[in-house]
């Protein structure tokens, strides 16, 4: 690997109960996927508010993905649905401010996926590498 | 232009003031020129007779002051309500925001409200008289003796033009006859950004948005903002600021406010009305309403009480959010 | 401030081998709040726990982050380490550098640099960290049923025989419910009064089951452990506990002609009645829309034959408040109207009838005495013609029927059509079918059996249309596989109807605050985890009420709500996860946006009272959450405009640390 | 006086940007006028007031004043000041001028506000006489003549000339970088032009409003007016008017956190909003009254008291245009005002 | 599925604005037709036809006249399918293909027979008029 290469800032909110031990799944099979991706862990994906994910992009993250149960696994029964009509607006409207759409991503993996999050982040990290860094949505104050 | 004439909702007022119905009027007031009138509230008949208008620049949406003017009243208020108002009225009753029996509706009907920004574009600075005559403002200023005629055409406001319906969906008792729910045109200019590249989209917003100087009045006039505190006057937040520093923080805050209204918004158009730097804030909400209705169905907040927002309810088979591009690509 | 001390496991070389874990213990050492940071082999070994339990002593610690595995793995090793060092469990945060940084991250510089961030962002929210205590209910040791069904009546049983009080809410004068209206059981075809009733039986005899029959459920409210039930116990005019159900009364009421709704409607009862005969309890009931002594006070007969003095023409409704742990819903089905299928003639013809009245039909209890005849002329029916999937399996958008497959219906109309060739052998039986579908066990077996041993005649094909001519109904369906129409004069047609929940079942989800699909049947917590479970704790699902279902599987989905019921009133106090949601009521808006999407409904609103800027009183509407119901999803947190709403263990504030810190 | 043809504005304004940045009002693509700086491509928008008053040039929206770096546990504190450029400001119209000297006593009276003094001393103003004044004009309540708008040049516009007289020293100093391209002139045009516009004034229906009833010594007998809670009743508590107005002057100072250290900046404020002056106790002023009360009070008595008499209002007519629900400072005055206004 | 079958799948199901895959099989419609007799493809065959892409031997088969339009099976189907469209829109392929032997309304006085129930008129007016 370059030593200067650019590498894109890449924030995962991840439920507790599916995607989250996706990726640990994905560790103990040793899945490899780019360190740029920086993994929180939330109860819930509905716990993700819009402003979570603002917030990342005006601190300087690249790129925003969460990741949930499937549809109709979610471990409180409905909160991923509440989060997939929630991202569906946001992203939406992101992409009508101009924000490139790529940059935002919504994704069920499920527990038993680690080889689907591996897969998925290496995705990910690849199209927001491609975009370059985040100029549409940024905080210059932020970065120092 | 407007079908109820000024003397029928003054006698109206007068009459449920005096039989006891009603215990003050909110209404507007006559201000320092033609068309600069305030919302208030009347105590008394005389104060009525004298002070009340209605014409062509009564666009002010008078639900969300019910909020607050209901508090602490004895009695009911009367409040005058346009169609487009009574939409905010049911939204605001379904959020519990205040109680039905402190209120008295009366629907009257309304043929559009006049941008007086528009008027200017065409008359000039210096207006001393602005009446409708006909089918259009006649319009004097200290410049020009002789009136000048306008078009409602070329001076009715954006959300006017595009008016989604002259239904009232709220009222006590109506004056004049209830119209119908409108097919408009209100989406096209959302459909026109959405068929642009993603730069220009950038371009376009970065240039509206930069003009924003923070003032709040999108927020404070709003019907669907009610929040006993903002998000963003709160400092534990993560999102409080005061000032729109920079292009990030504007963008923030308009998203932000968007999605907070989103399914609540009933596209009363206050927002674009009051900003005093003419930002088209209506098409942000009008992107939201857009989408649910075409991602979820078709929508209207405030069409009824009760009704389950859009972003408070799912449905099993709900678009997957990675197929809303696919979607709108493919139309 | 906070005193944090940060513990870097190496796991072996597990972490170590790619991540500098010196390294990562040094650079979070000059983060905010840190006082302490080591780093050691095994974190989670006994020795490691000492270093940590050592570390909060000495230096006065008030959060620990512990960079290691996964908090799946060790959260609740080191949360406990943290309370035996008299810390707050939940003030530990685990940085994960194994699962998701050592383990997939090759490089060692790259995986030295993520650990660094993910045990800052574990620093940053223990900053924010507060301790938390789980919140404590007291658990009412008595259990509801509602519902007397074969569903019921087991989940009653079973609650009961674990030593705990049951009562049982029926809205019938018996319970029994559907299955005490069968005649034979598949696939073994015993008759199900010889196994059902010694169960109600049973019930009537438990000392620790109590029965509200002729009664219904008016009110609930509380929460898991802590229901307050209002339960209304209809006047049927008869004193329960003096009625020995002699049937003297009812052999003399002179309102002879009141349809039967035991039997559908095909015989008549009395205005004073008893179900059947075996009904639990065994009192008479008076019909008050048919008793001419309640109507008009003339007659009085029943009264005069009751030796024991059992009838009361002035008995009121009786409301009864009890205090319940947990709720079981039993409420069972209903086959749907046949009103809208004017294809099928069912109102036109007496003989056209749904395979409930079927078991009527045949029932030796029946108005036929167990005799087959049709309706219309008490003949003896040669052609009988089944149709499969009336109402069943129908577009979600049709104006009739239900989308659902009703799941019972391949298999009663196999045992009907069994049943018919077996007593009458020379009767012709033809069943349309669109597919038959016979999971379970011995299920297809049994079909098999009705094919190749009675000789029923299966015909892939569904009817269109039965028109009724003198004594026939003349039946036109295609035979899909000999591609021909076929005209069937039948004697006598059995449709399968679809099955829906009972209509009372959607009222008393409102009460419950418990979620229902579409199609009104009850959701469970979890569709393949939690399948007796509603979202609303303390409330479980038992039968049909939750979906099809044949016996077999009612009865075991019954003992399994059992099971989770007993689960619940064993423990005396039920224990919360303090990871809940709580509204600040000085910026709640009171705009029920919470309370919608809260799956378990854990959100009530109380009004209540602020003193405003003006040194006034407000009154205004507040979100309120029950910290015994919350389970901690958030979902209402996103959904509060104004942010009043925050979760504890994962409040906004620590998350948007979380990405401070990620982002830095 | 000196003047240059129309036909060759741009020219002037590429000579003044020659030397420092200049900026002139132009279309702010929204019906409305904004000063930009002034390159190839922008154009002069001959129009009465910008939507936003050239305060900000001195008094910036949002600026940075200083900012603290994180290093583990150390903080250091730079000055990160950058305006040290000289530039001008053109097309001023009087009022806008005159609410500079407001702002001077507030900024730069001891202790003087470095930001804003630095600010004054590298901004050059450029003014220009007012031809077509609006409905919303009450400049002359407050003793300003709109048609000698001063500054450090005055300006004067007519069909077919700019006419330039400077005023201070450092307009003359700008003068003097002009002066190839400007020709000397007498006044006899600007003259009746100003008589041309000193009649419209006298028509506008502003020009009667009085400031008898306000000014130093007034706060015991307007502070508890019944009339304020009518006035305010339907303020919405936004700050349109305050953001527009020329001569309000207060601020916010706040912290950002940028992940890496702190940057402190000050904003401006709107003492119509909920939060103003909100401290650790909480609010002084509790209601959306007190608030509207303050805000006029402020401008017509407080500022007054404490500066020779001299209004904190100019009479652009901003608020009065921009006010969502119309009610401005004239409303104010004249309610309060009583007959005088009548 | 061959590429013209394909096509012409696609425009059958966009004209006539059903989906066959919504078809369960249960061969409803085909029990219910009142002129199933005289057809060589039941309504039931012409849905799973159009589905497979099978469509070829549609547009020859005298079936696409031999159906009355009476809706029944559009009524009775379970599953909201609506084989009577279906049926339409093959006869209209093969009246595109055929070119423009349209009825125009004027001409349906003169055909007129008294005995004619109106159903019948007015089905036929829908069949020939597209």
């Amino acid at each position: 690997m370059q030593v200067n290469e650019y590498r894109p800032l890449i924030v995962a909110f991840c439920c507790n109960w599916c995607s989250y031990a996706g990726a640990d799944l994905a560790g103990n099979n040793r899945l490899n996927y780019p360190a740029d991706v920086k993994i929180i862990r939330v109860p819930c994906s509905c716990r993700v508010n819009p402003m979570f994910i603002l917030r990342a992009f005006q601190r300087g993250a690249d790129g925003v993905i969460i990741c949930g149960c499937h549809p109709g696994d979610c471990h409180y029964t409905s909160g991923n649905y509440y989060t997939r009509r929630r991202m569906a607006l946001l992203f939406s409207m992101l992409d009508y401010l101009g924000i490139e759409r790529e940059r935002t991503r919504l994704e069920w993996v499920s527990a038993a996926e680690g080889a689907k999050f591996a897969a998925t982040m290496n995705d990910f990290a690849e199209t927001v590498a491609a975009l370059g860094e985040n100029k549409r949505l940024e905080d210059l104050r932020c970065k120092k | 232009m407007q079908k109820i004439t000024r003397d029928q909702i003054v006698s109206k007022a007068v009459s449920l003031l005096q039989d006891g119905t009603v215990s003050a009027v909110l209404g507007w007031r006559q201000g320092e020129f033609c068309y600069d009138v305030t919302p208030s509230v009347f105590n008394t008949a005389e104060d009525i007779e004298a002070n009340f208008v209605w014409n062509d620049f009564c666009g002010a949406n008078f639900s969300k002051y019910l909020v607050s003017k209901t508090k602490n009243i004895d009695g009911k208020l009367l409040v005058f309500l346009k169609p487009c108002d009574t939409y905010s009225f049911n939204q605001l009753l379904t959020e519990h925001r205040f109680n039905r029996e402190s209120v008295y509706v009366v629907g009257i009907p309304c043929e559009g409200m006049v941008d007086i920004s528009k008027v200017k574009a065409v008359s000039g600075e210096g207006i001393v008289c602005a009446e409708s005559k006909g089918a259009g403002l006649s319009v004097t200023t200290i410049y020009d003796e002789n009136p000048k005629e306008i078009p409602y055409a070329e001076v009715l406001s954006e959300r006017c033009l595009n008016c989604k319906s002259k239904k009232h969906v709220a009222y006590d008792e109506l004056l004049g006859d209830e119209g119908e729910v409108i097919d408009s045109a209100r989406f096209d200019e959302v459909e026109k950004l959405e068929s642009m590249t993603s730069e220009e989209r950038f371009a376009f917003w970065q240039g509206e948005l930069s003009r924003c100087i923070r003032c709040n009045a999108c927020r404070d006039v709003c019907p669907a903002c009610t929040c006993e505190k903002c998000v963003f006057d709160n400092p534990n937040s993560g999102a409080e600021s005061k000032a729109p520093t920079n292009s990030f923080e504007e963008q923030m805050f308009h998203v932000i406010r968007a999605f907070h209204v989103a399914g609540r918004c009933t596209d009363c158009g206050e927002c674009s009305r009051v900003c005093p730097q003419n930002i088209p804030l209506h098409l942000l909400n009008r992107k939201f309403i857009k989408d649910i209705n075409s991602f979820y169905g078709d929508y209207q907040a405030g069409a009824e009480v009760g009704m389950r927002a859009p972003l408070v309810d799912y449905d099993l088979g709900d678009l997957e959010a990675c197929d809303v591009f696919e979607r709108r690509d493919s139309e | 401030m906070q005193r944090i001390g940060v513990f870097v496991c190496w796991c072996g070389t597990n972490i170590a081998g790619t991540v500098d874990v010196a390294a990562v213990s040094e650079a979070l050492k000059s983060e905010p709040g840190v006082v302490f940071s080591t780093n050691y082999q095994y974190m989670c070994s006994q020795a490691g726990q000492d270093i940590i339990k050592d570390a909060v002593k000495e230096h006065n610690l008030t959060g620990i982050v512990v960079c290691s595995c996964s908090p799946r793995m060790h959260e609740a090793t080191f949360r406990k380490t943290a309370a035996a060092a008299g810390l707050n469990p939940y003030m530990v945060e685990i940085a994960n550098i194994r699962e998701q940084c050592s383990w997939v991250h090759k490089d060692m510089l790259t995986g030295t640099e993520k650990a660094i961030i993910l045990g800052k962002a574990a620093v940053a929210k223990v900053n924010l960290n507060t301790p938390l205590t789980p919140g404590e209910s007291p658990v009412t040791k008595r259990a509801l049923v509602i519902g007397g069904g074969i569903a019921g009546i087991q989940t009653a049983l079973d609650i009961a025989d674990a030593g705990f009080p049951v009562d049982i809410v029926e809205k019938n004068p018996t319970i029994g419910g559907k299955m005490a209206q069968l005649d034979k059981t598949f696939p073994t075809l015993d008759c199900a009064a010889c196994i059902l009733t010694p169960k109600m039986v049973d019930v009537a005899q438990h000392e620790n089951i109590r029965i509200f029959s002729y009664s219904e459920v008016e009110e609930i409210g509380g929460f898991v452990g802590n229901f307050d039930v209002k339960i209304k116990k209809k006047a049927r005019f008869v004193k329960e506990d003096i009625c020995t159900g002699c049937g003297a009364c009812v052999e003399k009421c002179p309102m002879k002609k009141i349809p039967n709704e035991f039997n559908l409607g095909m015989d008549n009862r009395r205005a004073v009645y008893i179900p059947f005969a075996q009904a639990v309890p065994k009192v008479a009931t008076i019909d008050p829309s048919a008793c001419n002594m309640l109507k008009s006070g003339k007659c009085g007969i029943c009264s005069k034959v009751c030796t024991a003095g059992a009838i009361d023409y002035k008995q009121k409704d009786e409301l009864i408040e009890e205090k319940y742990g947990a709720i079981v819903v039993a409420t069972g089905f209903n086959p749907i109207s046949m009103d809208k299928f004017d294809e099928f003639a069912y109102n036109q013809s007496r003989d056209v009838i749904t395979s409930l009245e079927f078991e009527r039909l045949t029932n030796a209890a029946g108005p036929t005495q167990g005799k087959l005849l049709r309706p219309s002329d008490l003949e003896h029916p040669h052609t009988i013609v089944f149709v499969q999937c009336v109402g069943s399996r129908c577009d979600a958008c049709a104006e009739k029927g239900k989308e659902y497959c009703s799941k019972i219906c391949c298999m009663y109309t196999a045992k009907h059509a069994m049943l018919v060739r077996d007593k009458y052998p020379d009767t012709e039986v033809y069943v349309f079918y669109i597919d038959v579908r016979t999971p379970g066990k011995n299920f297809d077996e049994f079909y098999r059996r009705a094919v190749e041993e009675y000789g029923v005649r299966y015909i892939k094909g569904m009817v269109g249309k039965i028109t009724p001519e003198g004594d026939k109904l003349k039946v036109q369906a295609s035979d899909l596989l000999a591609d021909k129409q076929l005209h069937i004069d039948a004697d006598l047609v059995v449709l399968a109807a679809a099955i829906e929940p009972d209509k009372t079942a959607r009222p008393l989800a409102t009460m419950l605050t418990a979620s229902m699909d579409t199609n009104d049947f009850f959701t469970e917590a979890h569709p393949k985890l939690r399948p007796v479970e509603s979202p609303t704790a303390g409330v479980f699902l038992s039968g049909t009420c939750q979906g099809p279902k044949d016996i077999p599987e009612t009865v075991s989905q019954a003992s399994a709500a059992a099971a989770k019921v007993i689960g619940l009133l064993v423990k005396d106090k039920l224990t919360g996860n303090p990871c809940i949601a709580s509204p600040n009521e000085l910026m709640c808006n009171g705009c029920s946006s919470c309370e919608r999407v809260c799956p378990y409904g854990a959100i009530t609103y109380i009004d209540k009272e602020f003193p405003q800027p003006d040194r006034t009183v407000a009154v205004r509407r507040v979100a309120q959450v029950n910290p015994a119901v919350c389970q901690g999803c958030g979902a209402c947190t996103v959904a509060c405009m104004s942010g009043a709403m925050d979760l504890r263990g994962f409040m906004s504030s620590q998350i948007i640390a979380e990405v401070d810190a990620i982002c830095k | 006086m000196r003047r240059i043809s129309l036909y060759s504005l741009d020219s002037l304004f590429g000579e003044i940007s020659k030397s420092m940045t200049l900026y002139i009002p132009a279309s702010d693509n929204a019906g409305g006028a904004v000063y930009t700086k002034y390159e190839d491509g922008v154009e002069y928008l001959n129009t009465l007031n910008t939507v936003k008053s050239p305060k900000n040039f001195f008094f910036p929206h949002t600026e940075d004043l200083m900012e603290f770096k994180l290093q583990g546990k150390n903080i250091d504190i730079l000055d990160i000041r950058q305006e040290s450029e000289d530039f001008a400001v053109f097309g001023v119209r009087g009022c806008d001028v005159k609410s500079f000297d407001i702002l001077d006593r507030v900024f730069l009276s001891d202790p003087v506000d470095s930001y804003y003094a630095t600010r004054r001393e590298h901004g050059v103003i450029i003014s220009l006489a007012c031809t077509k004044p609006s409905e919303t004009c009450f400049c002359t309540t407050f003793g300003i003549d709109p048609t000698e708008p001063m500054g450090d040049i005055s300006a004067w516009m007519t069909e077919s000339h700019l006419y330039l007289q400077p005023v201070t020293e450092k307009g003359k100093a700008l003068m003097s970088k002009i002066e190839h391209i400007t020709e000397a002139c007498d006044d006899s045009e600007v003259l009746a032009q100003k008589d041309k516009t000193k009649n419209i004034l006298s028509k506008l229906p502003l020009k009667d409003l009085s400031t008898d009833a306000f000014g130093s010594g007034k706060t015991k007998e307007l502070f508890d007016s019944p009339q304020w809670a009518e006035l305010s009743q339907s303020c919405l508590g936004c700050g349109t008017c305050t953001f527009v107005c020329p001569t309000c002057q207060c601020y916010d100072i706040k912290d950002f956190n940028t992940g890496s250290g702190v940057i402190r900046y000050r904003c401006w404020d709107s003492c119509m909003f909920s939060e103003f002056t909100k401290m650790a106790h909480g609010n002084p002023r509790l209601t959306q009254t007190e608030r509207f009360r303050q805000r006029f009070m402020h401008k017509l008595v407080y500022y007054p008291e404490n500066n020779d008499g001299l209004f904190s209002c100019v009479g652009c007519g901003r608020c009065l245009s921009k006010c969502p629900i119309s009610m401005n400072i004239v409303k104010v005055m004249k309610s309060l005002g009583g007959d005088k206004n009548e | 599925m061959h590429k013209d079958n394909e096509k012409m799948k696609s425009e059958i199901i966009r004209r006539s604005g059903v989906n066959p895959s919504k078809c369960m099989r249960c061969g409803k419609c085909s029990g219910t037709c009142p002129a199933y007799d005289e057809m060589e493809y039941h309504p039931h065959q012409f849905v799973y036809m159009v589905e497979s892409g099978d469509i070829e031997p549609l547009l020859s088969s005298e079936s696409l006249y031999k159906c009355l339009s009476c809706f029944a099976c559009v009524d009775r189907c379970p599953r909201g399918v609506e084989p009577a469209k279906l049926v339409e829109a093959v006869r209209l392929s093969v009246i595109r293909q055929q070119g423009a032997n349209h009825l125009t309304a004027n001409d349906i006085p003169e055909m007129l027979d008294p005995d004619l129930p109106q159903q019948a008129i007015v089905s036929a007016f829908r069949k020939y008029t597209k």
